[in-house]
């Protein structure tokens, strides 16, 4: 698999994780609880290397869950217990061996809202790098550099880098926040409704700039607008949850597949709108 | 559930019910054009070759529904296949209207009409071929797949008939030599009938598609046997 | 018929007259400080027709009821100086990483306990504080530093830090509370550790509540009367901070408790004494008054900074 | 470096994801993660030192009041014997005085409050309103008595140290605390609620009455009773406007001298005897912990009923 | 036109306003500044009476700007001052004699974000007519039950009408509010972003429900949802508006029209999701 | 405008390229279809009907991204009727390859072939149909409505050769016995390049809907005088 990363990303390419495998993720019997309560249950899902893979489903289904069950991200918000196998590359990330800080380092996030820190464009680019030990004034230069462009962004802030990040327009902030992600070099992307909170151009340059950046990393994006995952996604994987049955997933496929010919009912009545 | 999307909903009846018009008339069209052909009678041919008009339209209005509802709903799935599927039967279905309007400026131009006693299989083909309209209408509108299968097979016994025919005809033609110019005409027909059939399976196909999402072949026609056996 | 969309006459003096009364009640306040404005003005101009308003500053000895009476402000000012300070140095960190440890590390429950006590501490009248500070703290410090004095500054600085901690805490804590949960998750999902988000991302996000609590907390000191009253011993010096022992551990005046001290005694209305009252007041008010501007100041650069 | 350990300890599975982080050639977490450490151990030292040190406080008090807070405590006048003395005059006081601070700030409180919340345009004069009720509640308590003096006793020549100047004083000393927690209450109601009330096609002040009000109000009355209870236990501007440190006859009406339970505190601190010292004084902050303690409990109650209804 | 009417809807019908014309909003020659800036240039619509019209177009065209010019609520933002003839039923609502208040009566209003009042279900529907001094319990009880069932709400919480509003979830809430709006028996219903809190499910059933609702009353509705906008409209408007230019029209025709054979360019670019 | 959409686009892209490809496609097999008839050459006769295959599958494909573009991005107006557009063009395209298969069983089952060269105009009507074929695919490229009415127009001159063409071949049936046969054979042909052009008479039809949303009857062939003048 022959990538074009940014220079900067090639120092990490010979490490032991690039091992050209199909799926990053291989998710087995997943169960998740939230206390005493089951948010997921029996989870099995593959997801493939440098695609973007969609998950969508009803509001309250898990999606969110699902998607930080990936960098343990649960964890931080609260009193939560898994079953079950995660594996990104092989390895169980809930071993106890595996310390969360640094998988997040290898799984990034971005969110729903915007959320850049209320530093300056360059700080919030550098802020992961930065927090790692990196001090070198030419290198973080060049890592937010090599960020924001493949940010796309790069040619709108070139010139006021120092400004405030809150001075840039919500979509802006937003790929900001992907630079931002980017720095930290991950191998994978996970991204929660990352442009529900954006009006609809802003929403295609998101888009359009994640379809690029599957070139180079994995992507999981979880939104609730089925056209979004219908016109952005390889894979698109439908989650849903009953009154007697908690988040559990529905069908996993092809995108067009999914959108053109679903196997299932439920996943039918969801896209077609006449769910519910 | 509640109901879901009215005007959606309501909006793919009503190109169901311009697919149930269409292929009425079309039927209705077929009717006639036997009849004519049975009964030399030219004002019923006209009278088909003026009606042809409404089911241009209709088709003309299906797909604006069609385009319509697409542009405004954004159906995927079954939907959107089935809305494809009307499109693609409304087409076909204009086709046939035109091999109804062929035949009967065929009726029309017939001047020895007499012929046509001699070959009485060509209202036969026509019978069928009306059948097979009729029921492959209400295995549509039901997303029938089973039926629809049925009903292309049905186009056998039509090729059967044209083969049948086009070789008495043939022979009618070499038998005197004022049956030669009636002869081609009737040889016209009888492809048309023929070719009607293989409307219908096409529409076979689409509701296959349509249910299924598999475009599968029911027309057995193209078959290498079959290309020795028929001329056209 | 009448139009449906038509105003009716006279539909809204209801209305007017209501905005006019919030109106006033908005006002009073304006009177108020013109009020005290005034008031210290007057009676400290009348003041200082009397008394030379240079010997006022300049003057290091303040005895304004035994004779003869000298009223120098300088060992008032360096009474509060210093007990200000002192309370600070302990007040500040201390509330602040009470803050932090409320904000970050606590859980919930905790947090729903303590913060209510820690108002509740707050609100706890500050004679009580002193009577604090000299039946249970100095004894308590004598067993540290054998020289200290019954009335001292140590002890009502250590008790009124004890008393404005709960202040600061608690805005900081509702500061750094407010920091957006989606810019902790922001620095976690880069792979961050925790000490590192309190430190890069919600310490500085926090800054301006932090800084205003803190400054709450300075002028609440400045302003402080009964602790000092009470504890650190109405004697007034100019205070010497070259030596530590001597500056902490001896009685001290600051300028509320001169004011204490001369309310209490029975001088009359129109003596020097009396109208030294306002001369002094003039002076905190002062103080406070900048320390406000600096607050507000402050407050609307970092609003200007992060909005 | 304990990341190290893992792969000393067991070559074959090295951890890939703990090995994945030194993209930069740099690693820092387990300094970090011990910094952490360290700095949590001094913020819980910071969190329960000044708790610790105060309930020790509070206990002494307690304990040293015991067998002194009494009823006939309560009921009696000071004395100069410690077994008679009592502090029922500074009581009513106390309550006297409080009850008429809260019925003239609470009506301008939230007056004010309203007008600079829901008419006041955005303007100069607001904001001089508003930066002139910042500096109002950062003045000292003692300006305020500076200010009574000044003004009702010297100028208007009232008669000193009367509930009426200290119920006049003591409001003017808390109503900038009132207008600025109102005003907090105020803003806390979203604007879309006003809006929606707008659009239904009503008035401001009907907006307000309907809308504004009932949804700030647990806010307002708990900003106000702990402004009240923060009135209570001043002292220093009774001192000032000349309330007597002790008194031996509760107050009449709003024109007799009183004295209020921080002044006799004051008064019994400096009193010598390690029965005042040991046990009267505490007896009387004990007292009037009570009385405060039961009006924060109040504003306690009043702002966890408030939210439970929110959440719900 | 017969229209369908909850009872209580009646008593109003025999007002002056009702003249059975085509058109119930007529917008000439609109120009609106907020301060000095101007925020809409020269729009000249009107708005069909029963229909539902939907105004789209990029963020910060004017959409909310434009829909709050019909019942004056800019007025309530701040500084604003407005050019033109706004006509509702043939009455310019900017005239001096027009009462802000009484128009908003008739012209309601539906918001963004749910915002019901933190009252009881039933508080909220009936808060519109308790102001207007209605006082007569049942009465009120049957405006609460009749705006409830045109809300299609009324099923779903008529065991709990003396509930706290806010214990509905997103969905039912913006029903709620849009009950609560047809109780004051307006002629025209403003939405502005009305599905834009929801999810996908909510949302349909608020779609549906403006279906129904357009039976009885005018709709106009703000929605930076093309999709939204072609599902549920009778007629759309598109804005536009560039660096050099503030908030304009561009197009206004049938809303089938618009999505299948736009006339202007930049309708087309925008609907395609090619524009910016 | 930052470039939108990489994969819709290309999408887009892939479906006129397919497009383009049948044209290709069909327009060989028409080729071959001329050079059969002419050369006798049945081997070449037997390679269409093989390659026909090719032709159907393409139109398969052009269906499949046709929907799954509408069914993945939601395309509206102008991208819409073009999707729409490049479906019915594919369905045309198909049909033309049908007709190309159908003369070329005809070539085959044309024992006395020797008659082919007395009919050369026969082989004029398929030089004129591919010339439209060709023009027609990339005015579909091109989006350009003029041309596609400029083709439209040559349709014109197909349907005279075939008028003519159709009177001779019954004449010559009448003229000798042995003629009737392979007559019948041309007068199929002959009626196949006919409706070859009137299938790009409805692509042409269709390139003006998808630019201007009008559907616009582009072919005359339906107006009375028309239906004296002939028989089919
Ligand atoms: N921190 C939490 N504590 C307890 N329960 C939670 C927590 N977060 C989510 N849940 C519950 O878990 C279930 C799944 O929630 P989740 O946020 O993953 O859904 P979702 O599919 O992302 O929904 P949405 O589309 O609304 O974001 C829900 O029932 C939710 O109430
Ligand atoms: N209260 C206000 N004061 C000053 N300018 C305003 C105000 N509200 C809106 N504007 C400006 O007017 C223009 C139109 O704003 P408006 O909110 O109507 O846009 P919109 O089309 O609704 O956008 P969105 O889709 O983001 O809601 C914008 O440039 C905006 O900045
Ligand atoms: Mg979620
Ligand atoms: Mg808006
Ligand atoms: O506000 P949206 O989530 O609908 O973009």
């Amino acid at each position: 698999m022959v990538q074009t990363k940014p220079a900067y990303l090639n120092k990490g390419s010979d490490l032991p994780l690039s091992n050209g495998n199909e799926n990053i993720i291989d998710v087995k019997d997943l169960k998740f609880y939230y206390g005493e309560k089951m948010a997921l249950r029996d989870v099995n899902m593959k997801i493939p290397r440098n695609k973007i893979t969609a998950i969508i489903g009803p509001s309250g289904c898990g999606k969110s869950t699902f998607l930080r069950c990936f960098n343990r991200m649960n964890e931080v918000l609260g009193k939560t217990r898994l079953e079950g196998l995660v594996e990104i590359e092989k390895q169980n990330i809930y071993d106890s061996v595996v310390d969360p800080v640094r998988l997040r380092r290898m799984v990034g996030m971005v969110f729903q809202q915007p959320n850049p820190f209320p530093k300056s464009i360059f700080e919030n680019v550098v802020y992961g790098p930065r927090m790692f030990g990196l001090k070198n004034k030419a290198q973080l230069k060049e890592i937010a550099e090599q960020s924001l462009q493949s940010a796309a962004l790069w040619d709108e802030v070139k010139d006021r880098l120092h400004h405030s990040a809150l001075s840039l327009s919500g979509g802006q902030q937003q790929r900001l926040c992907i630079a931002r992600t980017i720095a930290v070099k991950p191998k994978i992307i996970l991204m929660d409704e990352p442009a529900s909170a954006l009006d609809p151009i802003a929403t295609m340059k998101i888009e359009q700039l994640m379809v690029e950046l599957a070139q180079d990393f994995t992507i999981v994006i979880v939104t609730h607008n089925m056209q979004q995952a219908s016109r952005v996604s390889n894979y698109t994987a439908f989650f849903n949850a009953t009154e007697d049955r908690c988040g559990f997933m529905v069908e996993f496929d092809e995108t067009e597949e999914i959108f053109v010919n679903p196997k299932n009912k439920d996943t039918e009545d969801y896209i077609s709108g006449r769910f519910g | 559930m509640i109901e879901a999307r009215k005007t959606y909903q309501g909006q793919l009846e009503k190109l169901d019910k311009a697919i149930l018009k269409m292929g009425v008339f079309v039927e209705e069209a077929l009717h006639k054009a036997i009849t004519a052909l049975i009964e030399e009678d030219c004002d019923m041919a006209e009278a088909i070759i003026f009606e042809d008009e409404k089911i241009n339209t209709l088709e003309i209005e299906v797909e604006d529904i069609c385009i319509a509802l697409i542009a405004t709903n954004h159906p995927v799935a079954g939907d959107l296949r089935h809305i494809i599927t009307s499109m693609k039967i409304a087409s076909q279905l204009e086709r046939m209207g035109d091999h109804a309007v062929h035949i009967a400026k065929n009726v029309i131009r017939l001047k020895e009409k007499y012929i046509s006693r001699l070959l009485n299989s060509i209202p036969r083909e026509g019978e069928i071929v009306i059948r097979m309209l009729h029921e492959v209408i209400s295995a549509y509108v039901k997303k029938d797949v089973e039926k629809a299968m049925e009903i292309a097979k049905m186009d056998k016994e039509v090729d059967e008939l044209h083969y049948d025919n086009s070789k008495k005809i043939i022979e009618l033609m070499l038998s005197e030599k004022e049956y030669v110019k009636p002869g081609a005409g009737f040889l016209f027909i009888d492809r048309f009938f023929e070719r009607l059939g293989d409307h219908i399976v096409i529409i076979c196909e689409w509701i296959v598609y349509s249910v299924t999402n598999e475009h599968r072949e029911l027309n057995e026609k193209e078959s290498i046997w079959h290309r020795e056996r028929y001329s056209s | 018929m009448e139009n449906q969309l038509i105003k009716k006459p006279y539909g809204r003096i209801k209305e007017d007259i209501i905005s006019l009364i919030f109106a006033f009640c908005a006002f009073l306040s304006v009177i108020t400080t013109i009020g005290i404005v005034i008031v210290l003005l007057v009676e400290a101009m009348d003041f200082f027709s009397e008394v030379d308003i240079l010997k006022f500053f300049t003057g290091t000895k303040w005895t304004p009821t035994i004779k003869p009476v000298q009223f120098g402000v300088l060992p008032l000012i360096s009474g509060t100086l210093t007990f200000t300070l002192l309370t600070s140095l302990i007040a500040l960190p201390v509330g602040l990483l009470c803050a932090v440890y409320l904000s970050e590390y606590s859980s919930a429950k905790l947090r729903s306990i303590v913060k209510p006590a820690l108002e509740v501490l707050a609100g706890i009248p500050t004679v009580v504080y002193g009577y604090f500070a000299l039946v249970y703290i100095t004894p308590l410090l004598k067993i540290f530093f054998p020289s200290i004095r019954t009335f001292n500054v140590l002890s009502a600085a250590i008790v009124v830090s004890i008393m404005i901690i709960p202040t600061i805490a608690s805005i900081s804590e509702d500061a750094m509370r407010s920091v957006p949960k989606s810019l902790r998750l922001a620095a976690y999902g880069l792979g961050v550790t925790k000490f590192q988000v309190i430190l890069t991302v919600v310490i500085p996000a926090s800054l301006s509540g932090i800084v205003s609590s803190f400054i709450l907390g300075i002028s609440r000191a400045i302003g402080e009367t009964m602790a000092v009253t009470i504890a650190a011993g109405n004697m007034s010096r100019l205070v010497n901070w070259l030596k530590l022992d001597e500056a902490l551990l001896e009685p001290i005046q600051t300028m509320t408790a001169a004011m204490v001290e001369i309310g209490n005694s029975d001088v009359t209305g129109d003596s020097p004494a009396y109208k030294s009252l306002f001369a002094v007041g003039l002076t905190l008010f002062i103080m406070t008054l900048i320390l406000n501007a600096i607050s507000q100041v402050i407050k609307k650069k970092f609003r200007e900074k992060y909005e | 470096m304990k990341q190290n350990s893992y792969s000393l300890r067991n070559e074959k599975t090295r951890n890939l994801i703990n090995n994945a982080v030194s993209f930069y050639g740099k690693d820092n977490i387990e300094i970090e993660k011990f910094k952490g450490h360290l700095f949590l151990a001094f913020c819980l030292i910071a969190a329960f030192v000044g708790i610790v040190a105060l309930t020790s406080l509070m206990i002494y008090v307690f304990v040293d009041s015991l067998g002194w807070v009494d009823w006939q405590f309560v009921t009696s006048a000071p004395s100069r014997f410690a077994e008679k003395a009592g502090i029922f005059p500074m009581l009513m006081g106390s309550i006297w005085v409080i009850s008429l601070v809260a019925v003239f700030s609470l009506p301008l409180g939230i007056g004010a409050a309203i007008y600079l919340e829901e008419y006041a345009k955005d303007n100069w004069l607001k904001r001089l309103i508003e930066t002139n009720i910042a500096n109002l509640a950062g003045v000292p308590s003692i300006v305020y008595g500076l200010l009574g003096l000044g003004f009702f006793v010297s100028t208007l020549h009232l008669r000193h140290g009367t509930v009426l100047i200290g119920a006049f004083t003591l409001t003017l000393r808390v109503l900038p605390i009132v207008i600025v927690s109102s005003q907090e209450a105020i803003r806390a109601v979203p604007d879309s609620h006003r809006f929606a009330s707008f659009g239904l096609g009503t008035s401001r002040w009907q907006m307000i009455r309907s809308v504004v009000l009932p949804e700030a109000m647990p806010g307002i009355m708990t900003g106000t009773i702990i402004a009240l209870a923060n009135a209570m236990g001043e002292t220093a501007p009774l001192i000032m406007i000349g309330a007597a440190t002790s008194i031996f006859t509760a107050p009449k009406g709003i024109l007799s001298p009183f004295s209020a339970m921080p002044l006799q505190i004051y008064a019994w601190s400096d009193f010598p005897g390690e029965d005042f010292q040991h046990g009267v004084t505490p007896a009387a902050i004990i007292v009037l912990l009570i009385l405060l303690l039961t009006m924060n409990g109040i504003a306690i109650f009043i702002r966890q009923k408030f939210q439970n209804k929110k959440k719900r």
